[in-house]
């Protein structure tokens, strides 16, 4: 009964998530979606992440009730996870970008986004 | 083979400097031949006696005479008896057989190997040929007189001589020989120019040095 | 074919490789040690009401100073990247469709709003949920929208570039005083922790996060920016 | 060494005994081949003659220093290896020089003529000479490792190369000569011999009408006599130490005339049976029976 | 000090403010940047300083002004202080020769730069998983924009599949990283060391991660495809930056990560780290592109020092001076590559020939392929040295073996890449142009290499024993370069010759002999370098290297200064045989079988020292382990050198095809140095045993074979520098097969001919050089006649042959005699046959060396050729007169050498009356030997003459020729293929078959490493793929299943 419970539900869509950004990264011939199957292999991160950090019952570590400030360490969620994954999704942004910046550069030099067809360097 | 290797030509050393090149001058002794005086009494005899009895012949077949030298070293007729015995190389030899006729082409090997022998050095001509053509008298293409082109020491006529004619011939140069009167080379040396105008009236293409050391 | 399967059989090995992480996984009962003092002790250490932020920028501020910077550089990176090859085509402006009237009218409504809210989450970031990044990304967003409503219009990257230098380096100058004033680099308490859960608490947390937020706003436009410029030169 | 005018004044008797015995055996062995040809062949002092008429010639010619050093090489190395030898066992008179080295010296001296000669001819310039020599080289290292064998296998077998001593404890009976005693020693190196002592099969070297006579083919008169002195020495040099190793060496000329005879009529005979070999030919024999009789000396020495 | 939070505050602060500078301002930028890094540089040497000489501590900075593991703490250690000075320094360096490139990008690249910079500093400090993570991702994005400073397509593609990689490679490690927190609690190593790792399979599955994620990042084989193509795209500025600060930095977090990791880690570190050095190494050898190349060298390198941290538990305390000093070699020479690459900017290694225009540039090149591959007296000389030894001590064979495998593959590519450098034509192309600001790094890291080697010198636990000035003496020749070749031939001569007379009075024994030959002998042939007129760049340093060296082998007591000696012997006679005119492949042969036979050598000292305390060169005796083994490996070392058969083939191209008097340099002198080598083996070993098989007797085969086989070879040869060269093979066969006999006679003959192949060699070398420097070809049939052209060089020949022939009465045959008599004592009867048979057989190319040149017909071109240079024929004469000497007095030299060996060997010495020697087998008195040949051959010389007196000197066509004439002198000198019957009967054995049998490995290892290759096959997908199945790979082999 468990598997259905949130914190189950997360962790393995994350790793749901991260399997299938994997397989579209090395499959898709196309580089946009090779960088979507990377969006999504990063944000499974980030919900297994989340999933970590969740502790059942529990309320986030926001501090703007009197009821939580007192015995505080049993009432709220780990908030570390939380500050780690802000850093990560923003870090998972700046490399999607760049990416999308390369995927943009490359269609210039050959018109394409075959991945295949990139393969100048090699051996 | 041909006469351009006589001819001077320019070849360049390692350091590119210009070098002429004059064959006849430069690979070749240009020396007249020499005549020497025998020495006195008994050590010229002496050797007069060992040349006589030690007469290396050159083994060089120049006409159709040359198949009766060939029977002196069998069994039957053994020149080697008489102290007589074939040598491959002029340098080495001391008698040489003229076989026969000798044509053109011939005779200018013959002058070469002749005057490759050292001195004193014999000169065995051997049928009618070699004395006035014989059959050959009138041929464009063999000489009549061999003792117009080298002194002869002996002649022994016949055509061809049979091997007992060849050992009584050498016999003979024996005798001359021990007697001081083999001195060929020497008459060779004296009348060097007569000789060679002589040889040179025959061989047009002459492509060798006067003398051949 | 062979390849794909190939990668299906090492993709399904690193699946039962991660299921063993998920299998040994057992979801917490109670807070790690770590959290358990932010928990117990961020309130009086930092005064910041969010504990997320109180960890984003104070605890680990320096995970939040790389934040930053990964976003400053793939900005930078971006701007050096498109600016080599700029020049590259004349300007084909009649290929791009003109933005609807709807969208025109609403964005022009909608972003001195999107301004406010993004100031307002980072302002308030260490009292209710948000903070620098998430008010950032809001700004942004409605710098987004004004491309959209206009294709066309010209950001100044020297504006731009301006506000997101100056924040960072204060952001780190800020950081220095830690030094000097405090326990440490990024120490956030060179000011008055102030009352629990006032808006001006938390110590230096607010400044912060205003820098953070304009610095991360900045960023993502400028990137946003670069982006646009060459679907101009398109 | 005070006496040293003494071994000079029987050196050179030595010398000359040798040089007349060497040129009888030649004398003696170009009849025995005429009578085997049947032919009367030459006089018995034909060599002698030979010898005297190229000293007589009155021109001569040479080619440069080397070619004029060639012959004196040659000559130096036929006299060097026979004084270099006990001649006559038990004798000090006739002795000489093998005071100076063991079997090794006499071994390896034996090339220096061969190396001074091949210089000499090269010299001259002739290709035929440079082929000749090209042959005799390859020749001589092929007979050279059944040789070395057999030497090795005595050296072993008598654990001495003085050869005095190896001559010693060959005396008493026949039996104790090596060639008894050691036979694939000896049988290795008696087949060697024929090599060293180039005649036919072994005598492509001086070819008289491919490369007139080979190596020698430029040398003439005076130079030629040396090199004529060295034929008469040098094979009598050879067939002593043959002699000595083998067969017990001699006490006394008259033995040493008659074992030098014998092992002289032993290249003889096989020259006169057998046609020439081609050099690659004569390689492969060398290195194929006389050399397997080598190493079966040495394995029944040694084990 | 400055606290190591400005590292951070600096480079950050600057890069962020840079962003208001425009691109007006970029010189501004440009400049704010240097000094920025020259600030970050300043802090982490400072800080290395203090911490070196002990007036620092280690620092931890608290962030936040919280204790860990609540924030974030950054730690200035010392090794990373090391790290971060390496890593600053290569910044500011490399930000310098990028300058002008930099410049041109504008203000956003510098930023790029610092901020990479910045990553890879808090990378090395932090203390923190997470903050490790997040600096790594602002590394790799910098990484990822710096690549595109060169804008190209084949860029962008590289940095795409970079981004990508990384991208996968940061997401794995971010998942370990939060499974970590979720098992031990913390995200702070000094926190988790704490923590029990073996507690469940959990954490260990998530430092799986966390570790694998770290290793891929330094590009192991094979999951590196993304790397190399970006090394390979990238300019050498860039290229240098990520193989060296970034490699570094990386490879310091795997060094951080070691106590938190599982023990087996360590294997599965060294297992990827050896294999990846093992990999790169062999598929670099097909690469031909510079960058890509240098980028397989830049991770076969790391891979070497990351298996080097695995194998750390191994390495004891050395650990630290092996890494350090690999890293260093690897960072120094790796930036001095690349940068020289940028300057170069070719795209192919056979293009680098341009590199001549500018000495300064292939000296640097030259010393940082040196540098990398180990030879002294830089660094990783002994930071290899140390971990050979070590890993042999710890009983790591396997490791060993493939380490030393992986070097030579290494020097394959690294020293056929130099020879093409030095020999190729060069490509038409512009001049190259160098900046000041490409000078300077280039300058700075050429020093540092000797700095550093001289520190790593003193920091090895026996190294500084070693007696360097030798060395510095031959090294400042480069210095005084410019000066004309007679000012430095004489500072030459009388540096040696003051040398042998101040080592004179030590000197004893086997090491007077062979000083004696490399000294004095160096000086002999030094003398002919007279001859040359102007300044001969780079020949002297390079000749009294090798001299150095080899001098240092007489002088070496402890192993380790006999092979600093060895390898500065064989540096130093590279670069002199790679002098000649066609000697590219020889040399690079030489050097590849020198540097197995090294690395055999540092094999089997690495044995010898196991459970020994000491490394003096008596270990050998007393090496309790293995002792064949050793004897062996040593053996064949020593054999590569002196070209023992199968190992023979890189000498007759060598020294052929070297300089006049270069030639009897490596001829006579060098190859004594292996005779030298195996003289302290067989001497300290005795007779080893393999099971009842007697090692020196298969060396007696060895030797005999190697004796007939070389001097058939020999009489074989058309090229008269060849010819000798085989004969030196030859010689030595003789040499190793009296060494092998083991007795006193042996022994004697082996040195005496040791002593008798250095005075005929070198004066046939030099002899047959002059002929060469006069008719400048080598092919004896082009020659001919020359008798009366070179009269005093026919002299010296002449002599030299009889001598190398052995023949009485002069010096050689003393060899053969005392052989025979050692031969016949030993009972090895079939090898001395065969002995005396390579001797005779000598006889063949001896007659055939001095008649085709000297006798025969003189050619036309050669009939004004003058005669060699008086300083080629002075030494020549100065040699006939001590081999006269020693023919007409042989027990002036047999006599001490047999003295000498009384102690080793007492019985069966010879017995000396005067000249008069005795063995127990027979006797041999040289000087009667003499008098009797030369009063003989006078009075039948003097015979003759009389009876020839009037005899007519007859000109060369005078001959007998079948009653013609001959035609053309080159048609009538017989010489050519001068053996040929011979061939025909047994020219069999000589057939190239070794020379086959290696080109055969060669082959196979090219083809080999063409078929791996392939794996990279530019796909950026492929490469994900394999960095996939590499991690899966690894996990199963680390957990032996799932």
């Amino acid at each position: 009964m468990h598997w259905f419970s949130l914190e189950y539900i997360a962790m393995n869509l994350g790793f749901l998530l991260i399997l299938i950004g994997l397989w579209g990264i090395i499959t898709r011939k196309n580089i946009l979606r090779i960088i979507i199957s990377f969006s999504l292999f990063d944000t499974g991160t980030h919900i297994v992440i989340v999933a970590i950090g969740y502790i059942r019952n529990r309320t986030a570590p926001i501090l703007d009730t009197l009821a939580l400030q007192k015995d505080t360490a049993s009432k709220i969620v780990d908030p570390l996870p939380q500050a780690l994954v802000l850093t990560a999704i923003v870090i998972g942004l700046g490399v999607t970008a760049l990416l999308l910046v390369y995927a943009m550069k490359l269609f210039e030099t050959k018109k394409t986004l075959d991945i295949h067809r990139f393969n100048d360097l090699k051996w | 083979m041909s006469k351009e290797d006589l001819e001077k030509r320019t070849v360049y050393s390692p350091e590119g400097e210009p070098i002429e090149i004059d064959p006849l001058n430069d690979y070749f002794l240009d020396l007249r031949p020499e005549s020497y005086a025998p020495r006195n009494g008994v050590i010229e005899q002496f050797a007069n006696w060992a040349r006589a009895e030690s007469l290396w012949v050159l083994g060089f077949g120049t006409g159709c005479g040359a198949i009766e030298m060939r029977p002196l070293m069998t069994p039957r007729f053994d020149a080697y008896r008489f102290g007589i015995q074939w040598r491959p190389t002029p340098r080495q030899s001391s008698v040489f057989v003229i076989s026969g006729y000798l044509s053109v082409k011939t005779l200018k090997r013959v002058i070469r190997s002749y005057e490759q022998m050292q001195n004193p050095k014999f000169v065995v001509a051997l049928g009618s040929c070699t004395i006035n053509g014989g059959m050959y008298w009138d041929s464009y293409n063999t000489i009549n007189r061999l003792d117009h082109y080298l002194p002869v020491d002996v002649y022994i006529t016949g055509c061809m001589p049979r091997p007992e004619a060849l050992l009584a011939g050498f016999e003979e140069l024996k005798k001359r020989i021990k007697a001081g009167k083999g001195d060929g080379a020497n008459k060779y040396a004296d009348n060097f120019d007569w000789y060679k105008a002589n040889q040179k009236k025959i061989i047009k293409d002459w492509d060798m040095p006067d003398y051949n050391w | 074919m062979l390849r794909n399967s190939l990668f299906l059989i090492v993709l399904a090995a690193f699946a039962v490789i991660a299921f063993t992480l998920v299998n040994a996984w057992h979801p917490a009962e109670s807070l790690s040690p770590v959290a358990e003092h932010y928990a117990t002790n961020g309130p009086t250490e930092v005064g910041a009401a969010n504990l997320v932020t109180a960890v984003v920028v104070t605890y680990r501020g320096f995970d939040t100073l790389g934040e930053v910077t990964i976003l400053f550089v793939t900005a930078a990176i971006i701007g050096f990247f498109l600016s080599l090859f700029h020049s590259e085509s004349p300007e084909q402006t009649d290929r791009l469709m003109p933005a609807s009237e709807i969208l025109s009218t609403a964005s022009k409504l909608l972003i001195p709003f999107m301004l406010v809210l993004g100031i307002y989450v980072f302002v308030n970031g260490h009292l209710t949920p948000g903070g620098g990044f998430q008010g950032g990304a809001i700004i942004a967003s409605a710098f987004v929208l004004l491309l959209l409503a206009d294709p066309l219009s010209k950001l100044n990257h020297r504006i731009i570039a301006m506000v997101e230098s100056v924040s960072g380096v204060a952001f780190v100058l800020i950081g220095l005083l830690g030094i000097f004033l405090a326990g440490g680099f990024l120490d956030n308490r060179i000011l008055d922790l102030g009352t629990f859960g006032a808006l001006l608490s938390a110590g230096v947390i607010p400044l912060l996060y205003i820098f953070i937020g304009l610095k991360v706003g900045s960023e993502l436009t400028n990137i946003i920016g670069h982006l646009q410029q060459t679907q101009k030169n398109r | 060494m005070e006496n040293i005018w003494i071994k000079i004044g029987y050196a050179l008797l030595t010398i000359f005994i040798v040089l007349n015995y060497g040129l009888l055996l030649q004398g003696l062995f170009r009849k025995i081949g005429a009578r085997v040809g049947r032919r009367h062949g030459i006089r018995i002092w034909q060599p002698w003659v030979d010898i005297i008429k190229n000293y007589t010639f009155r021109s001569r010619i040479y080619h440069g220093v080397m070619y004029y050093l060639g012959p004196v090489f040659r000559l130096t190395g036929g006299i060097g290896l026979l004084l270099f030898l006990p001649v006559i066992y038990g004798s000090e008179m006739f002795s000489n020089f093998s005071f100076t080295g063991d079997l090794m010296l006499v071994l390896y001296f034996q090339f220096f003529g061969v190396l001074g000669m091949a210089l000499g001819a090269g010299e001259s310039g002739h290709p035929y000479s440079a082929i000749g020599v090209s042959r005799g080289l390859s020749q001589v290292t092929a007979f050279e490792l059944p040789l070395t064998l057999g030497v090795l296998a005595i050296g072993l077998q008598y654990h001495t190369l003085n050869i005095n001593e190896i001559v010693a404890a060959q005396q008493g009976s026949i039996l104790n000569w090596t060639f008894f005693t050691n036979p694939f020693a000896a049988a290795a190196m008696l087949l060697s011999f024929l090599g060293a002592m180039g005649r036919s099969p072994f005598d492509v070297v001086l070819a008289p009408q491919e490369i007139p006579i080979g190596p020698p083919t430029e040398f003439n008169s005076s130079l030629l006599g040396v090199l004529q002195l060295n034929r008469a020495i040098f094979p009598v040099a050879k067939l002593i130490l043959f002699m000595n190793l083998l067969f017990g060496g001699a006490t006394n000329w008259g033995e040493l005339i008659i074992k030098t005879f014998f092992i002289y009529f032993w290249s003889v005979f096989v020259g006169i049976a057998f046609p020439r070999f081609r050099v690659d030919q004569s390689v492969r024999w060398f290195l194929s029976i006389p050399l397997i009789l080598g190493v079966i000396a040495i394995i029944l020495i040694k084990f | 000090m400055v606290t190591p939070v400005y590292l951070v505050v600096s480079l950050l602060g600057i890069a962020f403010a840079l962003g208001i500078l425009g691109k007006p301002l970029r010189k501004v930028a440009g400049v704010i940047t240097l000094a920025t890094m020259a600030f970050a540089s300043y802090i982490s040497v400072s800080w290395f300083m203090g911490l070196w000489f002990g007036e620092q501590s280690a620092a931890m900075v608290f962030t936040a002004g919280f204790r860990p593991p609540f924030s974030i703490n950054l730690l200035m250690g010392f090794e990373e202080a090391f790290f971060l000075s390496l890593v600053n320094l290569a910044g500011l360096f490399g930000t310098l020769f990028l300058y002008r490139t930099l410049m041109k990008s504008g203000v956003n690249a510098f930023v790029i730069l610092l901020i990479l910079i910045m990553g890879l500093n808090v990378i090395i400090m932090t203390r923190d998983l997470f903050n490790l993570f997040v600096f790594m991702e602002i590394s790799s994005i910098a990484t990822a924009g710096i690549i595109i400073l060169n804008p190209h397509q084949k860029t962008i593609s590289a940095g795409f599949k970079y981004m990508l990689a990384t991208g996968i490679v940061a997401g794995i490690l971010l998942l370990g990283i939060i499974f970590f927190y979720h098992f031990t609690g913390t995200l702070n190593l000094d926190d988790t060391i704490r923590v029990n790792i073996e507690a469940w399979k959990g954490i260990t599955v998530a430092l799986f991660f966390i570790l694998i994620a770290v290793i891929v990042e330094l590009k192991p084989f094979p999951a590196n495809g993304w790397g190399l193509d970006v090394y390979e795209s990238v300019p050498g500025g860039i290229g240098m930056l990520i193989s060296t600060a970034s490699a570094s930095a990386m490879l310091y977090v795997v060094y951080k990560l070691l106590p938190i990791a599982p023990p087996v880690f360590f294997q599965i570190l060294t297992t990827i780290g050896i294999g990846t050095f093992f990999f790169s190494n062999l598929l670099a050898l097909k690469q031909t592109h510079p960058n890509r190349l240098l980028g397989y060298s830049s991770v076969g390198q790391i891979g070497l020092i990351t298996g080097v941290i695995g194998l750390s538990h191994f390495l004891g305390n050395q650990f630290g001076l092996i890494a350090a000093s690999l890293l260093i070699s690897h960072y120094l020479a790796k930036a001095g590559l690349f940068w020289i690459s940028g300057i170069l900017n070719k795209t192919h290694i056979r293009e680098w020939s341009v590199i001549r225009q500018n000495r300064l540039l292939l000296f640097l090149f030259s010393l940082f392929v040196f540098l990398l591959l180990g030879f002294p007296p830089f660094p990783a000389f002994y930071g290899k040295w140390e971990l050979i030894m070590q890993l042999a001590g710890s009983g790591q064979f396997f490791w060993l073996g493939a380490i030393l495998v992986a070097s030579l593959l290494e020097g394959v590519y690294l020293f056929r890449w130099l020879g093409y450098a030095m020999k190729l034509e060069a490509p038409a192309g512009e001049p190259l142009r160098v900046g000041w600001n490409q000078y300077i790094p280039l300058g700075i890291f050429g020093l540092a290499t000797f700095v550093t080697g001289y520190y790593a010198t003193h920091l090895s636990s026996y190294g500084s024993l070693i007696n360097l000035i030798p060395l510095a003496f031959a090294l400042g020749f480069f210095l005084i370069d410019f000066l004309p070749v007679y000012i430095k031939n004489t500072l030459a001569i009388a540096g040696m010759g003051f040398y042998f007379y101040y080592l004179y009075p030590d000197l004893n024994g086997f090491d007077m002999v062979f000083s004696a030959i490399f000294l004095v002998g160096g000086i002999l042939t030094l003398l002919a370098g007279y001859a040359y007129k102007g300044k001969r760049i780079g020949f002297y340093p390079t000749a009294l290297m090798m001299f150095a060296g080899l001098i240092g082998l007489v002088e070496a007591k402890t192993t380790l200064e006999f092979f600093f000696a060895w390898e500065v012997m064989t540096a130093g006679s590279y670069f002199l045989i790679i002098r000649g005119k066609k000697s590219m492949e020889h040399a690079l042969s030489y050097m590849l079988f020198s540097l197995g036979g090294a690395y055999l050598i540092l094999a089997g000292f690495s044995l010898a020292s196991i459970g020994q305390s000491t490394i003096v060169l008596d270990i050998l005796a007393t090496a309790p382990l293995y002792a064949p083994l050793i004897f062996i490996l040593l053996a064949i070392g020593f054999m590569t050198k002196t070209a023992s058969i199968g190992l023979h083939i890189w000498l007759p191209g060598a020294h052929a095809e070297a300089e006049t008097d270069v030639s009897p340099m490596v001829s006579s002198i060098l190859l004594k140095a292996g005779v030298f080598g195996l003289i302290i083996l067989i001497i300290r070993m005795g007779e080893q045993h393999l099971g009842s098989l007697s090692i020196l007797y298969i060396l007696s085969w060895i030797g005999a074979i190697t004796a007939v086989l070389g001097n058939l070879m020999a009489a074989f040869q058309e090229d008269a520098k060849r010819l000798l060269a085989y004969s030196s093979i030859g010689v030595l066969g003789y040499i190793l097969f009296g060494l092998a006999l083991f007795s006193h006679l042996g022994w004697l003959a082996a040195i005496a001919i040791a002593v008798t192949h250095f005075l005929f060699k070198a004066l046939l070398f030099l002899a047959i050089g002059g002929v060469v420097w006069r008719l400048k070809t080598k092919e004896m049939y082009r020659m001919g006649g020359l008798i009366t052209r070179m009269p005093f060089t026919f002299i010296s020949v002449l002599i030299g042959i009889i001598v190398l022939a052995g023949i009485p009465p002069l010096s050689g045959f003393a060899g053969k005699w005392i052989f025979t008599n050692a031969v016949i004592e030993k009972e090895w009867f079939f090898q001395g046959a065969l002995i005396s048979f390579a001797g005779i057989i000598a006889f063949l190319y001896c007659f055939r060396l001095i008649h085709t040149i000297f006798l025969g017909q003189l050619k036309d071109e050669h009939r004004k050729v003058n005669e060699a240079p008086f300083w080629i024929l002075a030494p020549q004469y100065i040699i006939l007169i001590i081999v006269m000497v020693f023919s007409v007095l042989p027990n002036s030299l047999l006599h001490p050498i047999g003295e000498m060996l009384k102690p080793y060997f007492p019985d069966g010495a010879l017995t000396w009356q005067g000249q008069y020697a005795t063995s127990i087998f027979g006797y041999w008195n040289g000087t009667w030997v003499m008098y009797v040949v030369v009063a003989i051959f006078l009075l039948v010389f003097l015979w003759l003459w009389f009876m020839n007196r009037k005899a007519y000197r007859v000109k060369q066509f005078n001959i007998v020729f079948a009653a013609e004439r001959p035609f053309r002198p080159e048609t009538t000198h017989f010489a050519y293929n001068f053996f040929a019957p011979y061939k025909k009967a047994i020219g069999f054995l000589a057939e190239p078959g070794v020379t086959r049998f290696w080109g055969h490995v060669s082959e196979g290892s090219h083809a080999i490493a063409e078929l791996i290759r392939r794996i990279y096959s530019g796909n950026g997908q492929v490469y994900l793929f394999q960095i996939m199945a590499f991690i899966v790979v690894v996990y199963l082999i680390s957990f032996g299943g799932f």
